[in-house]
């Protein structure tokens, strides 16, 4: 889970790292009360869940409240690589001497957590890697003894920090680790770290968490916001499905992520376009299930086919066909239906939809194989 | 010979009075597995499926000389029964459980390096060395003894590659899910090199998907070997920064993707199949 | 440090470990109140920092608030081993089915934190060890990695618990594990661990922290109470001096804890009693802490001499010298002083002691053996 | 020969712009120690008394070749110090620092399981081998060259005992203290066992007190040990339960005490002195 930059920021003043200051908006009047409580020099920014917003257009400087009203006007409602800005972060603009970086990253390579900071923030840090490999320090260290004061002066001496920025920087990367593993974070970054007449500041803040230690931090849980996915995402998270939204027009149903993935590369590969990854893990056995993930498919209005692969590995089949059954029944409007049907009993979910097809007038087709599937459903979306 | 687990596996299950343990537990005895134990706490002295239940591997372990064991516990207490496993001295431990998180991996992988034994998993389906042993929850009807070592990080696809290649008449030497676990116990460069020592083992089946780096380790691997190799990839329609089901399959910045993954391994000699029905002409292209 | 009964039952309850209704009083008046809220029947507890209070009286059951106040006159203001009893702890009296023990140490041998626990409660773990070797079932673990799940269900079972003592023996050592690790507990212990048809309770409650780790436990720090300790020791703590009451009538005083304790036997071994350990520690070097040493055993009127024994192994001997000359002249009474100087300018500081003592008329008998002054001082307590 | 520190031992100061630090580091080098650097952060590129400063043990160790670390730091930073000194790869370090809280020192236990370096301390004087080096704040005056090995937990009864010695003519091959602390990095047995293995030394003196159980375990090393020992415990007179200045000196239960202590030593043949003076009379009488 990622959080919004102002969220993680908020973290990270709660553990002593300082930010510039500021307030979240959701309107252009909260934006320019907000600017002149500021003194009206200020940035807004859109607070949205991808990278590049800034490249978007969903950061921009402002001179008096009126121009962040103004400014705060254009950004939100804006959509950011398909994420509806619906809120803004409004903060005094910073005088930057420097810009530097500062990450830590559960480095899964190497099985260990590690901290990286360089002199040149502001950049991704795969740019920075490419582009200046020596302003580049990693402090991996162990998980179990945590990052210990020592590892952090020899990373830092090493790399020619002295005197006031020496210490600063101690104080962030100690407090990033702690951050880090307070809340299981998978990464967190302050980029670019503001060097300013103030201190050092988090300019700006990022922080995932792993979703499957939020039980751990319901504090963080709480946090999640429905409003910045895309709505069939949202929706499929809340119902507990495994569902990506794709764009294209050919749904996809599998049990597992590697045949749900493999089922869609290769409807791409006979020229159609997936509208979703859908993973229905196991549980088939109650056809409550199928019937779940087979409405929300036929909710993407893009949707004119959907291809069914199942690999029966426990399940019996007449469980998944029966699913698939009551999904028909229910189903607002009618889409044909590739299906494979694999495992134990597959004769008889077969059976089953068969019958249903010629009674209910559904259009089922039944393939051996996944070419054969993916070939006839890209065909049906025409 | 066969990899991890043969005729002479002894496997307690960790977890066996719940429901997927007991059901597993049921499959694996049917398939021929030396189900020997089984141990829920609280529950020592009972059976399940005339398995006897034990209250600590420690005691599962004294009492039946088990070498491996399998995980079907929730994820809240997954990490603690890897422990214990460890703690008992078992050779093999496989687990099952998904949404382990991601910390708590971490220190499995740091007290991997104070113990012994082998960890398979979290989040994977176990291994079957068709004939003689199963440990784990792949269905029996896919599989058939021969030659063919098949390593992958998904399941029900393996199963529909590897039903395909029994159809075909291709039969494996041992099949090993490692899991979809962005930090996986036994990687695909560990069981690779299982299967080259493995005389029982021809040729390998190496099914990779989208996020980190595992399948371009495995190339720089393969790359040594004397045994052939082939590939298949699944993902390549997936966007960046959207996770795949799977914790591991995300591809993040220039990092996992199915492109970077099938040149690494056909750079290193491996045959990559496009398609599910090309997996089975390449695998028969090098077995001859 | 060591905490109250009542203070260490309040972490105990913070850390979710069940304990009787209680509260804790200064006067009959309040111990008869809480008696009456408490439903009448009550046990009357004295609060301090010694064992075997049950034995000297300091434990009273009472069946009716006027029968607890009747008590409480008894207990409050007695002398247990040297303590005054200044409060009591007032409880519910409990229907105790069976009385276990469990405890936490950190084995200074093993160097390893334990876990031990037993069937056999209500007597102190050397006694269970010598009398049911059998009934003590000990836990060690890694500090490093914590106590784990598995390590206490493989220690439960193997000593034959089950069903529901099985889960409540868990849930207790698993939180005295956590409350020892969180407070840096060199001991804590629940015994009796009271199994009652409410469940298990701690009857009694101990917990000593690690003094060096306090500045990490600033709320424990404060609860250290100034009450119990002899008052020479408590004000002696006040001013930083290591100091231990002894009750004889030789004071002494060393540079160093092997010193002091060196000292002090070679007085006993000469047929005399020291009045107290003193480690002036190191810091000699500025007088005023010889000084406030001197002056502090001064304070005990049952001294009747006073042998130093300095080793001034960093420190110039005349800086010695001069902080006993300036505790000499502000101290309001006059004893004899045995003097054993060695070590940097041992003579000038001889010197000058010998000066003042013919100018002030100082009775000040200086040695060059531990033992030759041991005999001295100890002919000159009479 | 000596044990632990001779004329080749090379070392460096943690902490040797500080007080205690800079002042001991110019008594070693009077000593004619080779202190040939020290650590403090932040003051890399100084000097203390001619010694170069750098910013970090591994900076120092890799100009210097330094193999052993003497720390003068405060409690709340001593253990990353001893941690630093270990990472670096020092063969043994010396901590003199005193109130390093219980828990630190448990994880300072742990990690020298995983280290190879040695620790002497906490809460100790140091060693020295008279005449060839001083790694501590032991004072000269006390000491000369000679056979008896002294090992010790209190400091200046130490140097008291030694001076006796040294004014009667008996001097010390090495003396260690090995500090008041209840769980000391080298132990009794420890300095024992390199006693008994180094040819300078003829005899040894052991220096106790109350509390623990450190004596009795060197009782019985010395059951075994070729080389005669003299032995003075003190704390006699100690009540229990009272902590005497050191953390480790605490009579607890029927733990610790000195007539235990001396009853085990003497039944493992050790020669038990009563008083100080007792102790020159005893060991003159060992080393004939």
């Amino acid at each position: 889970m990622r959080l919004h930059e102002h969220q993680a920021k908020q973290i990270f003043a709660k553990h002593g790292i300082g930010i510039p200051r500021g307030e979240v908006a959701t309107t252009p009047e909260e934006v320019e009360k907000i600017a002149e409580k500021l003194g009206g020099k200020v940035v807004v920014k859109a607070q949205v869940l991808v990278g590049g917003r800034g490249k978007a257009g969903g950061v921009k400087k402002a001179n008096s409240p009126k121009e962040a009203r103004e400014v705060a006007e254009k950004i939100l409602g804006m959509s950011i690589k398909g994420h509806k800005v619906e809120k803004v972060l409004v903060e005094e603009q910073l005088e930057i001497k420097k810009e530097y970086y500062v990450g830590y990253v559960v480095d899964k390579v190497n099985r260990l957590p590690a901290v990286i900071f360089s002199r040149m923030g502001g950049m991704d840090v795969e740019e920075i890697a490419a582009k200046h490999p020596d302003e580049i320090h990693r402090i991996y260290f162990d998980p179990l003894w945590g990052l210990k004061d020592y590892e952090v002066r020899k990373a830092l001496f090493r790399a020619g920090f002295s005197g006031d920025e020496y210490k600063q920087m101690f104080d962030i990367i100690k407090k990033l680790a702690e951050i880090a593993f307070t809340y299981e974070a998978e990464l967190t970054e302050i980029n670019p770290l503001a060097v300013t007449s103030e201190g050092f500041l988090a300019a700006d803040a990022r922080l995932n968490v792993d979703d499957n230690a939020l039980y751990r931090h319901p504090e963080l849980a709480e946090l999640r916001e429905a409003t910045e996915e895309n709505p069939l995402e949202r929706e499929a998270r809340l119902k507990g499905i495994n569902y990506v939204h794709l764009g294209g027009n050919v749904g996809v149903i599998a049990n597992g992520a590697g045949l749900a993935m493999a089922t869609m590369d290769i409807i791409n590969l006979m020229g159609g376009k997936p509208a979703n990854f859908l993973d229905t893990g196991g549980g088939l056995a109650d056809p409550e299930k199928m019937k779940n993930c087979l409405l929300h498919v036929l909710k993407d209005p893009n949707v004119k086919v959907v291809f069914i692969n199942i690999y029966a590995e426990i399940t019996r089949c007449e469980k998944v066909a029966e699913g698939i059954i009551l999904a028909l029944d229910e189903a607002q409007r009618k889409v044909p239906l590739v299906v494979k049907l694999a495992g134990t009993n597959e004769d008889i979910g077969r059976e089953m939809l068969e019958r249903y097809s010629s009674e209910k007038g559904a259009e089922i087709y039944f393939v051996d194989s996944v070419e054969e599937g993916a070939r006839k459903a890209v065909e049906l979306a025409g | 010979m066969a990899i991890l687990v043969d005729e002479n596996t002894r496997v307690i299950v960790q977890g066996i009075t719940g429901f997927q343990g007991s059901f597993q537990a049921k499959r694996m005895l049917d398939y021929g597995t030396k189900v020997v134990g089984g141990v829920t706490p609280g529950k020592g002295g009972t059976e399940v499926h005339g398995v006897p239940v034990f209250n600590t591997v420690e005691e599962a372990v004294a009492e039946t000389n088990a070498d491996t064991s399998i995980i079907y516990v929730p994820a809240r207490f997954a990490t603690d029964a890897i422990f214990e496993a460890f703690d008992a001295g078992l050779r093999l431990v496989v687990c099952v459980t998904e949404g382990i998180p991601l910390y708590d991996e971490m220190l499995i992988h740091r007290k991997l390096r104070e113990v012994k034994s082998m960890l398979l998993g979290p989040n994977c389906p176990g291994v079957i060395s068709p004939g003689k042993s199963k440990v784990g929850l792949l269905p029996d009807r896919s599989f058939m003894p021969g030659n063919l070592g098949v390593v992958s990080r998904s399941g029900t696809l393996t199963y529909q590659i590897c039903e395909n290649l029994t159809k075909a008449g291709i039969g494996q030497s041992t099949v090993v899910g490692i899991g979809g676990d962005p930090m996986p116990g036994l990687t695909f460069v560990d069981v690779l090199k299982m299967f080259e020592e493995d005389e029982e083992t021809k040729a390998v089946l190496l099914v990779g998907e989208i996020g980190g780096t595992a399948e371009e380790k495995a190339a720089e691997f393969i790359k040594q070997m004397s045994k052939p190799v082939v590939a298949f990839i699944a993902g390549r329609t997936a966007p960046p920064g959207k996770r795949m089901g799977h914790a591991g399959a995300i591809i993040e910045g220039n990092m996992g993707t199915a492109e970077a993954k099938i040149a690494a391994l056909r750079d290193a000699g491996a045959r990559v199949a496009e398609t599910l029905l090309d997996v089975v002409k390449g695998v028969r292209g090098v077995l001859g």
